[in-house]
């Protein structure tokens, strides 16, 4: 029996030692004259769409960075795996990206329990890690290995009610979730305590599970309370279902969401049942800065198709990673994280990145309009203490918007590029 | 009323030689307890982070798979909601580190070094984790009196949905020390962090813990396996009707074998909350992993201890090796499982131990009574 | 008032998309005798063929009164073809094979078509809008409850369906054949029907029906799902329930199983709480299987010593 | 006079078809019955009431003066009564050995936690039953397939495997379905003494239930005749090979109507 | 009189137990053969063979001069060969018209199948009153007979039929043999297994007695019926 086992572990054993030397080998050429960068993904599984913007964007820069010289003359090489929105998988990818391919920095993940699992990975290595787009809380509270280019829910929270409050003067609103989802359920929470706290009235969240087709049982619900606006802080996938059954259900008050709406998708799926709703975003393809302008152009040209946010976002990781590894003394894990954390200004396409104490973009939220199936650009929300002297003026067309009859702004889509002042404050404090 | 059968007299006239003790009770525990020493000390800083990681992966999906093979390999019921019982374990052992970790401490960082206090209070979780999950187990063992095949792995799936939907509907972790002391332990419970999961775990999993329970959970396994017990369970799978006629007190044993594998899938779900590189949340337990559970014990060979430790490894390994396929690594996965059914229907080894086949048995000829 | 009629008639609408996929799951069973997991698949094609048929055919808006039929026709005709194709070529083989090597092939099979699904140039991962080829008129209001022409044409075209097959399984000599089969393959066989042509038959009609029940879930939903979306399979999973509580193996069992199974996920969703909706479906499962292990119109079936 | 097994006025209808009506039978201590009649009398149902696998509708079983009415089946085998099956049922998988030692579980003592632990208690335990269970196979002429998988031994060694893991049990009645069918003389004229011997051995009561007209008359000392669920005929051989209404059910009656 | 089915040689297995080893047998056209022998003497494994529900392991079955040993069930009851199974196999859940129409299954022509049907509820005037009841809830000897009457459905030119008598009252096993003699003098010739011999002899013209998976006996029926051997046979007297 003893014997038995032991011979067992024998072949595991050398199973360990090949899957050692066969990731041993790969990383040879990269120490040459490549630096290799790495990320995680879900490119496969219910959440792929998410993962996959984020690397189209992510490449994008990359290529740009390459074309343009790369670091020092040594090009840039990102190495990918898919973690199917396992956080299993996750951990593994992140462990063989650093401790096998040795990559300099780790980019990924959408979702925030996949961010976490591979955040504390690369916490435990110290090697810097960049989530594009996890907006929980938690995530950068790992430590200081991990650092976002996004905003996170606290703030989009904030926003949002602020936007209903202010312009809107929503004062009933209603919350459908979903359960499900950690980034859903996060929003739902800053939501609620930001609007109350402003004196408004949110009822009693529902909630839905991701990936349901039927919302009537919660919209039946939601409608008996007769709201000013619906909060929906959900996936763009689960949204036109949404929209579509409240308008059946005769509920034609606006609905609110959060940067998981941003995708070319949605207008197309819900098409009139979205139309003259709000969400918050981390940048407009409308802006007409010069750094979104360019992207969005070249975007286009290669995948053709509008970048959403994740896009946007993937785009800006890896352009904050680069100025980042120009900046830093050298590529060592330490370095790099504090040269990460030292982000200040960088001019994004979702805007003007700072990192704040928590390793946490902090930069202004857009709030966009869905007009004639595309989301248009209403207005400009600073984080608390930041709001510059002069904020921007609010597009007079789109706000403030009476709760009753949203539709009521003409959707002119050719009329709406013109509208958006730039997003980019006048004067950086 | 039955007449004494003399068994009990025969056996006190075969009590065994203590070096038979030695060899096939006590050595084999050594084993159990060196090995996993082996892998933490030698072998996991030898070959490197990486290769460690899917050491830690390939033994949660051991324990896992054997277990899952006492009911469905074993006794021939056919349970598809080991997840379930993965996540009580898990959640469990998550709360006995995290907020124990808080109450002992003040935080929830590892304390101690190799089988410190913390590694202690692990293990403590661990066990807490195998408890609760066999409560769980028993709870779903229940019906198998009543239902059969198909139904049972409905019943058992739906037992396994119902716990993530409810673990879902938990609200946020507490994470500051003196909010934690305040609260109650009751209340505690409830802060296990819904969607997101039970985040902020300490990193107590290491190779040490998880082949330790590999070793234990395989030594239970096989040695079930090969004990009067052990045949016991076998009899229903093969035979319920004459199992009852042959004095197996089938419902009892049915029952147990829903106990033990729920036991050691508590094991593995609390190995899989405190491994680097994982979260525990709701979403990855769901029926999805219980059908992944099922398949390595299928392709092992319903009944093969040895078979199901090999198709854990392979299906945890392929996925890594195909990696470079990305997006058509599930697809040739899929198809890998279709051949296999159809052209090795009985999986890897059928009933039999990797010992007891042809290539092998010379190499374990030692063992050969 | 409102709150329970508006309930209603989602509970029967939902409940009849799930009574139309129990069909297929509880005709396979009844004759197989194993869980063809795969058929949630068959569903989620239902849907995606239909929304590339509709595509193709440039029939986004204002599209012709015949597309609707012509669509769901046509799901129906590949689907089916598809159900054939997966009979043939993964479950034959392992006719004598023991029922838990079927069980895992149907993973592996519904693991493929997810997965195939999921490739850009298939149907790739983003949800689509599927066109509205079902009229969308309010028809009439009922205590503040508009009734839809497309929630009236969901639930009349799913029974008209179930009427069909009621019809072709009862009344017809192949519904006698499948019924032979399904209580005894060789006893069948004696009566000179070709088993294998029935059972095929059996895969295309449950096939062609849980396309339509696709196709009539993407004109009620028109966000469609990326195909390996998990609840395409739990959608499908909820289906088997109902046809298990209903009684496997039976055609009317399935219906009545799906319009429960509905109704109590629609009236617990609605009066208690939409965050257990699963929980609600899978604890009447087992609380039918311990009162009636074999479903509510199943029989008992005794094991011969 | 009692015997060891007592069967008083036992039914059982199926869904409104009297499958055994008023069933009687009285086995002597150390017997050996038969329990004969054309197929379809009710003969294997009759098993199937006395071990528990369906309980009567009404009627008493006692077993050595204890009622089994009422009992699961492992627990009247338990109590003493171990039979065979018709259509055998073997744990087919598993080898000729463990078919054996898995009867033997009712009777062993050591916990699951003894034998996950291997005390030297548990050590002894397995060693005996293996040794009795080398021993029954010995008795039946099966030792040298211990390791054999039940599945694949020719039909007499199956059936001859069936008495000893029911022997096994260490009953005290053992009651064998058909053990002839399907062996060819020699192996039968091999069972009729192997019957015997085990009988003698083991100090058993047996109750057979046997097609064998040969084998029946030869081996036992009383017969039963079932006939549509009823006892038409109990008595000796000779007195039961008489008996016209046996006769009748066996052969048919030659009757006018199907001459004419 | 020419040879309608042959049997040579003919082995069968199930798993590792050999069930038949080489049974050799001829039926000829217009007559009623009988298999006779003890429970597991192979009578029924020999029908399952001749009617395509086993695969033989060696040995050819030829009918009407065309083998088809190794052919579908379904193609076998096509070209002819019709089976009542033993334990009848009626399909419970099914009205006594159905099971009777399913007989039927393997032909188009209305007007042949209604003059079928009708002759078979001559024949068994007793389905006639339970047309629209479940076969479920007949008495064994109704379900014999539906069994039977179903058979028949097929027109075939040779009916197997595995154990009629099967636990039937003595009245309505003499009423199903006189039927059965009907059956063959219209026609069709019967391949009738038995476990009640002096019954099976009594109607049969030729017969077989199988024993252990071997034909050890075969005669003209009445030869069969009076001799000694399978008295002993059957009642162990003598």
């Amino acid at each position: 029996m003893s014997s038995r086992l032991l011979r067992l572990a024998a072949p595991l054993f050398t199973l360990a030692m090949a899957l050692g030397c066969s990731g041993g080998g790969s990383d040879a050429p990269a120490a040459s004259d490549t630096i290799l960068i790495g990320e995680y993904g879900s490119l496969t599984g219910k959440e792929a769409t998410f993962g996959q913007s984020t690397d189209n964007g992510l490449k994008l820069a990359l290529d740009e960075i390459n074309a343009a010289g790369g670091l020092n003359g040594k090009k840039l090489e990102v190495r990918v795996y898919d973690d199917q929105g396992k956080t299993q998988e996750a951990g593994t990818a992140v462990t063989r990206l650093i401790q096998d391919d040795k990559v300099v920095a780790v980019i990924g993940e959408v979702a925030s329990s996949l961010s976490i699992a591979g955040g504390r990975v690369a916490q435990q290595y110290g090697v810097p890690m960049i989530s594009p787009s996890s907006t929980n809380a938690a995530v950068t509270k790992i430590g200081d290995m991990v650092s976002r280019v996004c905003f996170i829910d606290g703030f989009q929270g904030y926003v949002m009610a602020k936007f209903a409050h202010d312009d809107l003067h929503a004062t009933k609103i209603a919350v459908l979730y979903d359960q499900a989802s950690a980034y859903s359920k996060g929003l739902q929470d800053d939501f609620g305590r930001e609007f109350t706290s402003m004196g408004g009235t949110v009822f009693p969240a529902q909630a839905y599970t991701g990936g349901d087709a039927d919302y009537s049982a919660q919209l039946t619900s939601i409608r008996e309370t007769a709201p000013d606006a619906i909060y929906v802080p959900g996936y763009y996938t689960d949204v036109g279902n949404i929209a579509l059954q409240a308008r059946k259900l005769g509920l034609t008050v606006p609905l609110l969401g959060g940067d998981g709406w941003d995708s070319e998708q949605l207008g197309k799926i819900a098409g009139d049942a979205i139309e003259g709703s709000y969400y918050s975003n981390h940048y407009s393809f409308q802006d007409t800065r010069p750094e979104v302008t360019t992207f969005v152009e070249t975007y286009k040209q290669r995948y053709n198709a509008v970048p959403d946010g994740l896009a946007a976002l993937g785009y800006d990781s890896m352009r904050v990673l680069f100025d980042a590894m120009k900046r830093a003394p050298s590529l060592s894990g330490k370095d790099l994280a504090a040269a990460i954390a030292a982000t200040n200004g960088f001019p994004g396409v979702t805007g003007i990145i700072t990192m704040d104490a928590n390793r946490d973009a902090s930069k202004p939220a857009v709030i966009v309009q869905m007009k004639g199936n595309q989301p248009t650009f209403v207005t400009t929300v600073y984080p608390k203490g930041q709001e510059p002297a002069a904020a921007a003026p609010v597009d007079p067309a789109a706000a403030p918007v009476d709760g009753a009859a949203p539709a009521a702004a003409p959707a002119d889509p050719a009329a709406a590029p013109a509208t958006p002042p730039p997003a980019t404050p006048a004067a950086k404090p | 009323m039955a007449r004494e059968s003399g068994l009990k007299a025969r056996a006190a006239a075969l009590a065994p030689e203590p070096m038979t003790v030695l060899k096939q009770s006590v050595l084999p525990l050594v084993a159990a307890f060196v090995i996993p020493l082996i892998f933490h000390f030698g072998i996991g800083p030898s070959v490197g982070a990486y290769p460690s990681k899917v050491l830690l992966d390939i033994g949660i999906n051991v324990v896992l798979a054997v277990s899952l093979n006492l009911v469905n390999g074993f006794t021939g019921q056919f349970s598809i909601g080991h997840a379930g019982f993965m996540a009580v374990g898990g959640y469990t052992a998550g709360l006995v580190t995290y907020y124990g970790g808080y109450r002992i401490w003040g935080d929830s960082l590892p304390h101690g070094g190799f089988l410190g206090a913390g590694e202690m209070l692990f293990l403590v979780a661990t066990i807490a984790a195998a408890l609760s999950a066999a409560a769980f187990g028993y709870l779903v063992g229940l019906p198998s009196l009543r239902l059969r095949g198909d139904y049972l792995a409905l019943v058992t799936l739906g037992f396994g949905e119902i716990v993530r939907v409810m673990i879902q509907q938990t609200s946020d972790i507490a994470t500051d020390a003196t909010e934690i002391a305040a609260t109650s332990w009751p209340s505690l419970l409830w802060k296990v962090g819904g969607a997101l999961g039970f985040t902020g775990l300490p990193f107590y999993t290491s190779l040490f813990w998880v082949w330790l329970w590999v070793s234990l959970t395989v030594l239970v396994a096989s040695r079930l396996k090969t004990s009067t017990h052990g045949r016991a369970f076998l009899s229903i799978r093969e035979d319920e009707i004459a199992a009852e006629a042959m004095g197996i007190p089938t419902t009892t044993i049915k029952v147990r074998a829903f106990v033990m594998s729920a036991a050691f899938a508590g094991v593995a779900g609390s190995l899989f909350a405190h491994e680097v590189g994982t979260t525990l949340n709701p979403g990855e337990l769901g029926f999805q992993k219980s059908f992944e559970v099922v398949i390595m014990v299928v392709l092992g060979g319903m009944g093969s201890v040895s078979g199901c430790v090999l198709a854990a490894i392979v299906v945890t390994v392929l996925p890594e090796l195909l990696r470079s396929v990305d997006e058509y690594r599930m697809v040739a996965y899929a198809l890998t499982l279709i051949l296999m059914m159809i052209l090795r229907p009985q999986g890897l080894f059928g009933l039999r131990e990797i010992w007891e086949i042809w290539p092998f048995k010379a190499l374990f000829r030692s063992e050969a009574k | 008032m409102t709150k329970l009629l508006q309930t209603l008639m989602d509970g029967v609408s939902v409940g009849s998309l799930y009574a139309l996929i129990a069909l297929g799951y509880t005709m396979v069973y009844g004759i197989l005798k194993f869980i063809n997991f795969a058929h949630s698949d068959i569903f989620m094609l239902g849907a995606w063929v239909s929304f590339t048929l509709a595509t193709l055919m440039g029939w986004t808006s204002d599209a012709p009164w015949i597309a609707g039929p012509a669509v769901i026709c046509g799901s129906m005709l590949i689907c089916g073809t598809i159900g054939f194709v997966i009979e043939r070529l993964a479950y034959r083989p392992l006719r004598a094979a023991p029922r838990i090597n079927v069980l895992i092939t149907a993973i592996g099979v519904s693991l493929f078509l997810e997965n195939v699904g999921q490739l850009e140039y298939v149907f790739g991962t983003r949800p689509q809008r599927m066109p509205s080829l079902l009229p969308d008129t309010v028809l009439a209001s009922v205590a503040g409850v508009s009734i839809r022409l497309v929630d009236v044409l969901v639930i009349g075209i799913a029974f008209s369906l179930m009427g069909a097959l009621e019809y072709l399984v009862f009344s017809t000599k192949l519904g006698r054949a499948m019924r032979a089969v399904s209580h005894d393959l060789k006893t069948a066989s004696l009566m000179g029907i070709d088993v294998d042509r029935v059972i095929s038959i059996t895969f295309i009609i449950g096939s062609s029906l849980a396309a339509a029940a696709g196709f009539l879930t993407a004109a009620k939903y028109p966000s469609i799902n990326q195909p390996a979306h998990s609840n395409w399979i739990l959608f499908g999973l909820k289906a088997f329930v109902a046809a298990v509580v209903g009684g496997i193996g039976n055609v009317r069992g399935a219906m009545a199983g799906g319009l429960m199974i509905g109704l109590v996920e629609m009236f617990g969703a609605a009066f208690f709480s939409p965050n257990l909706r699963d929980v609600y479906v899978f604890t009447l499962l087992i609380v039918v299987l311990l009162i009636k292990p074999d479903g509510l119109l199943g029989r008992a079936t005794v094991e011969k010593v | 006079m009692t015997g060891i097994l007592e069967v008083q006025g036992v039914s059982i209808a199926f869904g409104g078809l009297k499958a055994v009506q008023d069933f009687r039978l009285s086995l002597r201590e150390g017997g050996l019955q038969g329990l004969i009649g054309p197929n379809g009398a009710g003969k294997t149902t009759v098993f199937n009431l006395l071990t528990g696998v369906y309980r009567p509708d009404s009627g008493t079983v006692s077993l050595g003066g204890h009622n089994l009415i009422g009992l699961k089946p492992h627990q009247i085998a338990r109590a003493g009564m171990a039979r065979t099956f018709q259509n055998i049922r073997l744990f087919a998988d598993l080898t000729v050995l463990d078919n054996i030692r898995i009867a033997s579980h009712a009777r062993t003592w050591t916990s699951t936690l003894a034998s996950v632990l291997r005390t030297p208690g548990a050590i002894a335990a397995e060693s005996a039953i293996t040794e009795h269970a080398m021993e029954l196979l010995d008795v039946l002429g099966l030792a040298d397939r211990a390791q054999e998988t039940a599945r694949n031994l020719p039909y007499g060694d199956q059936r001859r495997l069936e008495i000893a893991r029911a022997l096994a049990l260490d009953p005290e009645v053992l009651l064998l379905d058909e053990p002839a069918a399907g062996m060819n003389p020699q192996e039968k004229i091999a069972l009729r003494g192997l019957i015997r011997t085990v009988r003698e051995r083991f100090s058993l009561s047996v109750l057979l239930i046997e097609h064998d007209m040969g084998l029946v008359m030869d081996l036992c000392e009383q017969i039963t005749v079932l006939d549509h669920g009823t006892v038409i005929a109990d008595g000796s051989p000779e007195s039961v090979q008489g008996n016209p209404r046996v006769i009748e059910a066996y052969l048919g009656a030659p009757s006018a109507e199907v001459s004419a | 009189m020419s040879t309608m089915l042959e049997i040579s040689g003919l082995h069968v297995s199930y798993g590792a137990i050999q069930a038949l080893h080489g049974v050799d047998l001829k039926v000829e056209e217009g007559q009623i053969v009988t298999l006779i022998g003890s429970n597991g003497a192979g009578k029924s494994t020999t029908l399952r063979a001749v009617s395509g529900l086993l695969k033989p392991v060696s040995g050819t079955i030829t009918f009407h001069g065309q083998r088809i040993d190794g052919m579908k069930a379904h193609d076998i009851v096509r070209l002819g060969i019709s089976q009542a199974p033993e334990g009848r196999g009626v399909f419970a859940n099914m009205t006594v018209a159905e099971n009777l129409d399913l007989g039927a299954y393997v032909r188009d022509d209305k007007a042949g199948i209604a003059s079928d049907m009708e002759r078979s509820l001559d024949l068994f005037p007793r389905l006639r009153e339970r047309l629209q009841q479940k076969a479920g809830t007949l008495s064994g000897g109704e379900q014999q007979m539906l069994a039977i009457g179903r058979a028949l459905l097929a027109r075939p030119k040779l009916l197997l039929l595995d154990e009629p008598s099967l636990g039937l009252a003595p009245q309505v096993v003499a009423t199903i043999f006189q039927i059965l003699r009907d059956i063959n003098k219209s026609g069709t010739t019967i391949l009738l297994v038995e476990q009640n011999a002096h019954m099976a002899l009594e109607v049969a013209h030729r017969g077989y007695v199988l024993e252990v998976g071997r034909v050890v006996l075969s005669d003209d029926a009445k030869v069969l019926a009076q001799s000694d051997e399978v008295r002993k046979h059957y009642l162990g007297v003598g």
